[in-house]
């Protein structure tokens, strides 16, 4: 089981580098171009000729691939095109802060959506109606927008938060909650569905036979069931979370693989790009892979569809 | 601490609004790498506001009777930050680094190209040769892209050479998180002031923190919190509540160079035909987009060279004032008589279409908003304007190969030898980016450029560069917009005397001091 | 006739009393239907209406621009005020009705039927054909969307096309996933099998049966892409590579407005309104049609 | 609170009524029940599907739906005014008071907890602190519900048990405190007959240790075995009751009559369950097809198949099955869950392959390897109109975009009969043969109870005049009154068509009441077989004695067959 899961992990990484690596060679934008600093630079035609060379980029594409996959293999990613730097020298220091942006972002969205079903559900018609509008609402919100009113608000006006920067918890909140709340009303939705479907099974009514509170029965049974599609929902959440980070990098000026995703495709930095694509596929990975763990301890009943013994 | 103690008084924290690549300005060659440099690097030459040009790590030059060699007396105190004493030999050094093709400059290619070889006489001697005269050589020195890094450092590889390159500037520099922020500490035995320094020895500042903010808003707000103590490219929108503001001091000055402008490209129809490219020029009304989207923040500029360029002649900046009934004239001569269902010219059944490949995120917000006005009285003029947004990349690939018919441009240089970058015969053709983008070749103009290389008589020169700037502006080949600028603010309430350099205009945090508290 | 059929009234069956004829079941469709559903679903018609015929409410010209009265904050002349170039944001908003509604539908349908081709072949496949399906959609999931969507713009350029492209092959292996579990459901069906009992050959059953009812929810998969294509369009916009200017698509006047957010706050905040309500009243109409369509099944 | 003592009665209830708001406007549920239960007594509720049985055993635990308005003239229970009860005053009555025992034992349980730990719920929310002592409880709990093996069976989850077990876990969370009233809602039904019997045993504990005992149940037979009074609701009103001899032995409402008149059991082929009138005309034109007059109808052999579980194993769920059904008969097939009745079915039917063995429908091949070569799905396809599927749930074999009419006319144009026209009058006459008004043609089947159903189901398996028909628990789901008017209508069918039914059901009394032949089968063995009436009169095996000694029996004497005989 865990070597056919480690080897379907590595089969992942790999497709996902080859994926982008042929993709970006069929995308148009000569990389000389890019590696001699784009617009406003005049190259001789001898250096266009000295970094064709010292790149490689004058080998049939396959070879490049292969060479490509070799260094990978030994943990090297190769020297940006932009910043002249090795790949792992500029996102190195990226992964961190868009972990803890993603993993913070997830967690906000995680209490609000729980507070809106905890809160909301079952408990009369305009709380019901109340809390499933504003959840539609949070979902239909652009993530930048709501940065840039965050940051206007708390940071600007009342001061309450830094405007931007990446020192320290205070100066993730803004950011983190931008990603979240637009997530919190996705996640907040399945929740509501599950957890409404949960408090009409009869096992609630059992438990409240025996004598349990509303509140005991939401909190120790209901919530359990409502949560677990929401894990599966966090699972692809987190992936994607890190490239959207972007527009939370952007506004909040924070360093983070999105940024680097984004200006590195912008610029046809294929180094930097291929290291991002890896990094979150492994993310996407790792994560799947903590879901699976966690949805075992929520839901410890081998087969998650519920089985018949 | 609150909001206003972001940093402590020894740091100052100076938000830039673009990415700098490799932090080595001899390789690529953009403004945010000159930028930083002339914090920690020291130039050869140094040029005043008024275009002089002063000893600076060079005591003192000649320069031979036919302009082909540079004789460079440098230096004898001055070291590196690595430890490296400036000699002779890292003129050479620095010299040869930035035409050898395997730096991957794109400067050398505009600004040193006539350069040969040099000779080092002595340990302060250094001679250079060049191939052709080259009246621009000292402007083009003086300029932080130019400037002189330890020959040491220079031997390292490229990867390390970009992450941390050694200067004997006022500066070195500490830590480089590229996308993020540069660290800089002070150099603590830094003798080597420019002319133009108001002090000497080290800086007062100890540390810099030179955050990259690219989005406006954040990196006003960042200012106004008192996150940052200086921004670069102010953005616009912001400049009536920084004035208004107490505690906010802002710095600007035109850029020397060739304006922001989009260029026509003559290879190809529909500018190909002058009546075309003169109706269009006609057809923009450029102030009031400036006075609108940029409140007035920005001069207008109207012929080929910046008012703050030497050898600038006024006499341009009306020849194609806003005028539709000239334009429509114009076109009418040039056969795009008709017109089609939604307004626009049309020849043999072609509409007057102008494709314009546009990156948004290059540019300020307000040139975006600039180009859509150009566009909707272009339109009223019978053209129309496809803005065409892509990313960067895709926009520089159809800029180096001719497959547009405007382009947004500018190029900011310390002479006016640009109108041989941006206009010769020479530049129409790169092996990366086109400098001349009008594709414009003219042996007449091309002959009057090299001819204002070959004299260093101002009075010469004058007259050639004039005859130049009529040439330019007869072809029609540019719609200038605006002078490119640096607008800096600083929180005076904690900070004075930010300067900017006099080459380039850039910000210049040597003579920065604190303000004592009350 | 061999009948042992009795008069419906004495078969003593609990019979619905309120599923009767077309004219009650009106009756009940309106009862039921909560008053947020129709207020989202008035908004709906009136942003279709915009979309389908804008000259309907247009007063100005959304394209004309204006300098000298540029940044005019809401009022008589200009009830949503004027933006950068003077332009009537009320006219823009209208005028970009179409577009982002359409860009939205364009990439929902591209998301579902590139997603709904791979989900439904691996759904009715073997084992090697699914499990290959679901590798590589499961590959595209690790890959990030947004550079998804980059590449596709930067190979064929920025504009509402591309853009509806982009944002529906980012989201086509969500789609993917979903149709392949609602096609597997509806293999599974017992009335699948009743219909291979019935004599049915498997490629009479594939087209008359399974297709059909996986797209039965199609619908409501459409009403609520719609909104959050659109949202996600609007991120690409913010990033400069959505539609072009002067298009008034309301992710890139937003993503304009921003700039302008603390002396012109209107620039931004009525597109950014308008994107919101169409993702709102769209999502809130599919989940109403989504709860029924369950309650029937 | 005080403690309720042993001499007033559990419940004094007078005119209760119950009614629900919904969005179509009020519904009364509940009408005038009057109920009264002394300690040591069974009270047995029965009435059909939608009574209000439930409805009023939850207003009896203070549960009703948020949209439920009880009101009564006197609504005591354990001595106290339930209608001035506070939700916190109810807490306390609940699980310590008055045990409640959920209809569906199968999903009362939460899934993801171990069944200990729902026990212990009810010790820890009625305080009781000790660590140790409740785990005791818990045990105890457990074995006094009959579980042998406490200790495993508690870190056990609902998922891990079989229906018999959670059922007893079920019983036991609710009992753990030693509740005086203990109120269980169909405990038995959807229990295999020996499991059944079990739990019947285990609530008559109950009674004897002098419990109230409130016992739900549309099965009069269980209830008999049970009860000392009966109260028999029908659209939310008692319409009788009184001692269990007396309402069973002489029911005097027509309703009850129709109730015990419907119970199956001990009740061989030939007699009517329902008051339906039997219309028996001469048989409709026969079809013709290959199938040969003398052959039997279906013809199984040596079937064999195994499934490959997760962790590797197989598990051989057919093992040697071998059958034959003549012609115009019927063979049941019954067996307690999981014993492979559905997959030999699934076999017949050739839906699933089965790993050895062959199948013959009316003589020609159908499954397996006959003469050699595998019969394909291409070589069925032709006959496939000879045997037809009837299943437990209809509504799933219905394309959900089908009206009734569709879902008929789409089965008479895979036998390619007709024009569209030809094939609506044709859907019509069979709707009609099938005793459903015409009215209903146009309905979502969703919208149909689940007789009605039923019959569409029957129906469309009609259509194109099959030879056989497979019965997979076409009954179960459907309560005593309206099985019995399927399985009248069935026996009809086959006395005009002269069809074939294999039967299948988990209920003896069904099987006993339908077959001319029956199989026994236990963990995908034929345990035994034969002719109906030897095998029920003079099973061989200990297996088939223990299972029809479980079954619940009305008492024979009073049958109301004999009354109107
Ligand atoms: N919360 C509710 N809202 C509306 N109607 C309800 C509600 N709960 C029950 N009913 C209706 O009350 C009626 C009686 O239901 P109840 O569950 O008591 O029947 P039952 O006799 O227990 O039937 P079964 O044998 O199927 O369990 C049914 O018609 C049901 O639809
Ligand atoms: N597709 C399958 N894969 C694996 N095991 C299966 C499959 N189908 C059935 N089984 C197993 O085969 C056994 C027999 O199942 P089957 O459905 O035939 O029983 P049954 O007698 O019809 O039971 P019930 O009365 O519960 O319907 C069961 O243990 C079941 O879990
Ligand atoms: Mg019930
Ligand atoms: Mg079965």
């Amino acid at each position: 089981m865990v070597g056919k899961r480690a080897a379907g992990s590595v089969f992942v990484l790999w497709a996902a580098v080859t994926l982008t690596f042929f993709v970006l060679h069929l995308t148009p934008g000569d990389p000389v171009t890019a590696i001699l600093g784009g617009a406003g630079s005049s190259p001789s035609p001898e250096t266009v000729a000295a970094v064709r060379a010292q790149y490689g980029l004058d080998r049939p594409v396959l070879l490049q691939y292969l060479s490509y996959l070799g260094n990978l293999i030994t943990g090297d990613f190769g020297v940006s095109y932009i910043f002249k730097v090795p790949v792992i020298e500029i996102i190195g220091p990226q992964i961190l802060p868009t972990l803890q942006l993603a993993g913070l972002a997830l967690a906000f969205a995680w209490v609000i959506a729980l507070a809106f079903t905890l809160l909301t559900v079952g408990r009369g018609r305009l709380l019901d109606g109340v809390g499933r509008t504003l959840e539609v609402f949070f979902a239909s919100l652009p993530p930048f927008w709501v940065g840039i009113m965050l940051a206007v608000l708390f940071a600007v006006i009342l001061g309450w938060f830094p405007v931007a920067g990446d020192d320290g918890f205070r100066s993730l909140v803004l950011p983190a909650l931008s990603l979240a709340i637009p997530l919190s009303g996705f996640i907040a939705q399945v929740t509501r569905s599950s957890f409404e479907e949960a408090l009409a099974q009869p096992f609630i009514l059992s438990a409240r036979a025996r004598g349990l509170s509303d509140a005991a029965v939401r909190l120790t049974h209901a919530l359990r069931h409502a949560i677990l599609p929401g894990l599966t929902l966090s699972a692809w959440a987190v992936g994607s979370l890190v490239s959207s980070a972007v527009v939370a990098e952007i506004i909040f000026a924070r360093a983070g693989l999105g940024r680097s995703l984004v200006d590195a495709i912008i610029n046809r930095d294929m180094p930097v790009t291929l290291a991002v694509v890896f990094i979150i596929a492994a993310v996407y990975i790792l994560v799947n892979l903590a879901v699976d763990l966690l949805y075992r301890a929520v839901d410890p009943r081998t087969n998650p569809t519920g089985s018949a013994a | 601490g609150g909001p206003a103690a972001a940093s402590g008084s020894d740091t100052f924290v100076f938000a830039t609004g673009k990415d700098i690549s490799c932090l080595d300005p001899h390789v690529d060659g953009d403004m945010p790498q000159a930028s930083i440099a002339a914090n920690y690097l020291d130039s050869l030459v140094s040029q005043d506001s008024g275009g002089t040009i002063h000893p600076w790590l060079a005591t003192a030059w000649s320069v031979s009777g036919d302009g082909l060699t540079y004789t460079f007396t440098v230096r004898d105190d001055v070291w590196f930050t690595d430890g490296t004493k400036l000699t002779a030999e890292a003129v050479k050094a620095n010299l040869d680094h930035m035409v050898d093709p395997n730096t991957q400059s794109g400067t050398a290619g505009g600004y040193l190209k006539p350069y040969e070889s040099t000779q080092v006489v002595d340990p302060t001697t250094a001679v250079v040769t060049l191939n052709r005269p080259y009246a621009a050589f000292l402007e083009v020195l003086a300029q932080p892209f130019l400037g002189i890094q330890s020959p040491a450092a220079l031997k390292r590889p490229q990867v390390e050479n970009c992450h941390s390159p050694v200067g004997s500037g006022p500066y070195k520099i500490l830590d480089y998180v590229p996308q993020s922020k540069v660290t800089l500490v002070r150099n603590e035995d830094y003798n080597s002031a420019p002319p133009y320094a108001q002090h000497d020895g080290p800086a007062h500042i100890e540390k810099i923190e030179w955050r990259i903010v690219p989005e406006d808003s954040t990196r006003y707000g960042l200012l106004r919190a008192g996150q940052a103590d200086a921004l670069d490219l102010m953005p616009s929108v912001h400049f009536a509540e920084a004035e208004a503001d107490g505690n906010v001091e802002l710095t600007l000055r035109d850029r020397p160079g060739n304006p922001t402008n989009l260029i026509l490209n003559t290879t190809r129809a529909p500018f190909d035909d002058l009546n075309v490219r003169k109706a269009f020029l006609h057809s923009a009304y450029v102030d009031a987009g400036i006075n609108s989207v940029y409140f007035g923040t920005v001069t207008r500029a109207g012929g080929p060279l910046s008012s703050t360029t030497g050898f600038y002649s006024p006499d341009f900046e009306h020849v194609y004032d806003p005028d539709p009934a000239e334009a429509a004239r114009l076109l009418d001569d040039a056969g795009w008589t008709e017109h089609d269902a939604e307004g626009y010219r049309v020849k043999d059944g072609e509409r007057l279409r102008v494709h314009f490949p546009y990156t948004p995120g290059a540019w300020p917000a307000a040139h975006q908003a600039l180009v859509t006005q150009i566009q909707a009285t272009a339109k009223q003029a019978g053209f129309e304007v496809l803005i065409e947004n892509g990313d960067a990349a895709t926009v520089s690939e159809l800029g180096n190969t001719f497959e547009y018919d405007l382009r947004a441009d500018y190029w900011n240089t310390n002479t006016a030898d640009v109108l041989r970058i941006v206009f010769s015969s020479e530049y129409t053709e790169s092996a990366g980016f086109v400098a001349n983008g009008s594709g414009f070749r003219n042996p007449g103009l091309d002959s009057i450029l090299n001819a204002a290389l070959a004299t260093d008589d101002a009075a010469v020169r004058k007259d050639l560069y004039h005859q130049a700037q009529q040439i330019v502006s007869d072809h029609a080949l540019q719609l200038p917009l605006y002078n490119q600028a640096s607008q800096v603010a600083l929180r005076s309430d904690r900070w004075t005397n930010l300067t900017l350099e006099p080459s380039l205009s850039l910000p210049y945090l040597y003579d920065v001091t604190a303000v004592d508290p009350q | 006739m061999t009948t042992i059929a009795r008069p419906a009234s004495t078969v003593q069956e609990p019979a619905d009393p309120l599923t009767g004829g077309t004219h009650l079941r009106t009756l009940r469709l309106v009862r039921s239907t909560p008053a947020g559903v129709w207020i989202a679903g008035a908004l709906l018609v009136f942003l279709v209406l915009a979309a389908v015929a804008p000259s309907l409410f247009l007063r100005q010209d959304p394209y004309e621009i204006d300098p000298a009265n540029a940044f005019q904050a809401p009022g008589a002349s200009h009830l949503f005020g004027t933006d950068q170039n003077g332009r009537d944001i009320l006219s823009r908003v209208i005028a970009g009705t179409g577009q982002s509604l359409l860009l939205g539908l364009a990439a929902t349908a591209i998301g579902l039927i590139l997603g709904g081709a791979l989900g439904i072949t691996a759904g009715v496949s073997g084992k090697r054909l699914d499990s290959a399906i679901c590798r590589f959609v499961e590959i595209l999931f690790a890959f990030p969307g947004l550079l998804l969507a980059l590449i596709v713009i930067a190979v064929s350029g920025t504009g509402v096309v591309t853009a509806a492209v982009a944002v529906g092959i980012g989201s086509a292996p969500g789609y993917a996933r979903m149709l392949r579990t609602q096609t597997l459901q509806v293999v599974a069906a017992p009335y699948v099998e009743t219909a291979l009992s019935l004599g049915r050959s498997r490629s009479h059953i594939l087209r008359h049966t399974i297709i059909p009812n996986v797209a039965r929810p199609l619908f409501v998969l459409v009403t609520l892409g719609i909104g959050q294509s659109i949202v996600w369009a609007s991120s690409l916009s913010f990033l400069g590579l959505g539609a072009q200017p002067p298009a008034a698509e309301w992710g890139a006047m937003l993503a304009d407005g921003r700039n302008y957010l603390q002396i012109a706050w209107w620039i931004a905040a009525f597109p950014g309104i308008f994107i919101t309500l169409a993702a709102l009243t769209t999502t809130v109409v599919g989940h109403h049609l989504q709860r029924r369509l369950e309650a029937e099944v | 609170m005080t403690p309720h003592t042993p001499q007033q009665p559990l419940l004094a209830i007078d005119n209760l009524n119950v009614s629900f708001s919904t969005a179509r406007g009020t519904i009364d549920v509940v009408r005038d029940v009057s109920l009264a239960l002394a300690p040591g007594k069974a009270l047995a509720l029965v009435g059909e599907s939608g009574s209000g049985k439930t409805v009023t055993a939850r207003t009896l635990v203070g549960l009703n739906a948020p949209n439920a308005r009880v009101s009564a003239d006197r609504l005591d229970v354990l001595g106290h005014d339930a209608a001035r009860l506070s939700e916190r005053q109810w807490r306390r009555l609940r699980g310590k008071h008055i045990g409640y025992v959920l209809q569906d034992a199968l999903v009362s349980l939460d899934p993801l907890r171990t069944v200990g730990r729902e026990i212990d719920e009810a010790l820890r929310a009625h305080g009781v602190h000790g660590r140790e002592e409740r785990q005791e409880r818990v045990f105890a709990a457990l074995r006094a519900a009959g579980i042998t093996d406490p200790e495993v069976r508690a870190r056990q989850r609902s998922g891990e048990l079989s229906g018999g077990l959670r059922q007893r876990a079920l019983i036991a969370q609710a009992t753990v405190l030693n509740p005086q009233l203990v109120i269980a809602d169909e405990p038995t039904t959807a229990l295999d007959a020996t499991v059944q019997a079990q739990i019947l045993e285990l609530l008559a504990a109950l009674k004897e240790q002098g419990r109230g005992l409130i016992f739900i149940s549309h099965d009069l037979a269980v209830v008999s075995r049970l009860a000392d009074e009966i109260a028999v609701m029908q659209h939310g009103r008692i319409v009788e009751s009184g001692r269990a001899a007396q309402v069973l032995g002489n029911p005097r409402h027509e309703y009850t009559r129709q109730l015990i008149d419907a119970v199956p059991s001990g009740r061989g082929k030939g007699t009517r369950l329902s008051s339906l009138p039997r219309q028996v005309k001469s048989a409709g034109p026969v079809r013709a097809s290959a199938f040969s007059a003398e052959a039997p109808a279906l013809e199984a052999r040596n079937l064999v198949k195994a499934y490959v579980s997760p962790d590797g194993s197989s598990r051989t769920v057919v093992n040697n099955v071998s059958f034959t059904l003549p012609a115009g008969k019927t063979l049941g097939i019954v067996g307690e869950s999981g014993s492979g009745k559905s997959t030999t079915a699934r076999i017949v039917l050739g839906l699933t392959e089965a790993d050895a063995g062959t199948v013959r429908l009316g003589g020609l091949p159908w499954a397996g390897n006959v003469q050699g070569a595998p019969v394909t799905e291409e070589m069925r396809r032709p006959h496939r109109r000879d045997i037809q599927l009837v299943n437990q749930d209809p509504l799933s074999s219905f394309d959900p975009r089908f009206s009734v009419e569709r879902v008929i006319t789409d089965a008479l144009e895979a036998g390619g009969t007709g024009t569209p026209g030809e094939r609506r009058d044709r859907a019509a006459e069979l709707l009609g043969q099938v005793g459903l008004p015409l009215d209903l043609i146009r309905r979502q089947p969703l919208t149909l109870s689940g007789g009605q159903r039923q019959r569409v189901a029957i129906a469309r398996a009609l259509a194109l005049r099959p030879r056989v028909l497979l019965l997979d628990e076409p009954v179960s789901a459907l309560d005593v009154s309206i099985q019995a008017q399927v399985l009248d209508l069935l026996a009809d069918l086959q006395e005009q068509h002269g069809l074939s039914y294999l039967f299948i059901s988990h209920d003896l009394g069904v099987i006993h009441h339908v077959s001319d032949d029956v199989l026994v089968m236990k963990d995908g063995r034929v345990m035994e077989s034969g002719s109906a009436s030897s095998l029920f009169n003079f099973p061989t095996t200990n297996y088939t004695k223990a299972l029809l000694a479980a079954v619940p029996q009305m008492p024979r004497r009073l049958s109301a067959t004999d009354l109107h005989a």
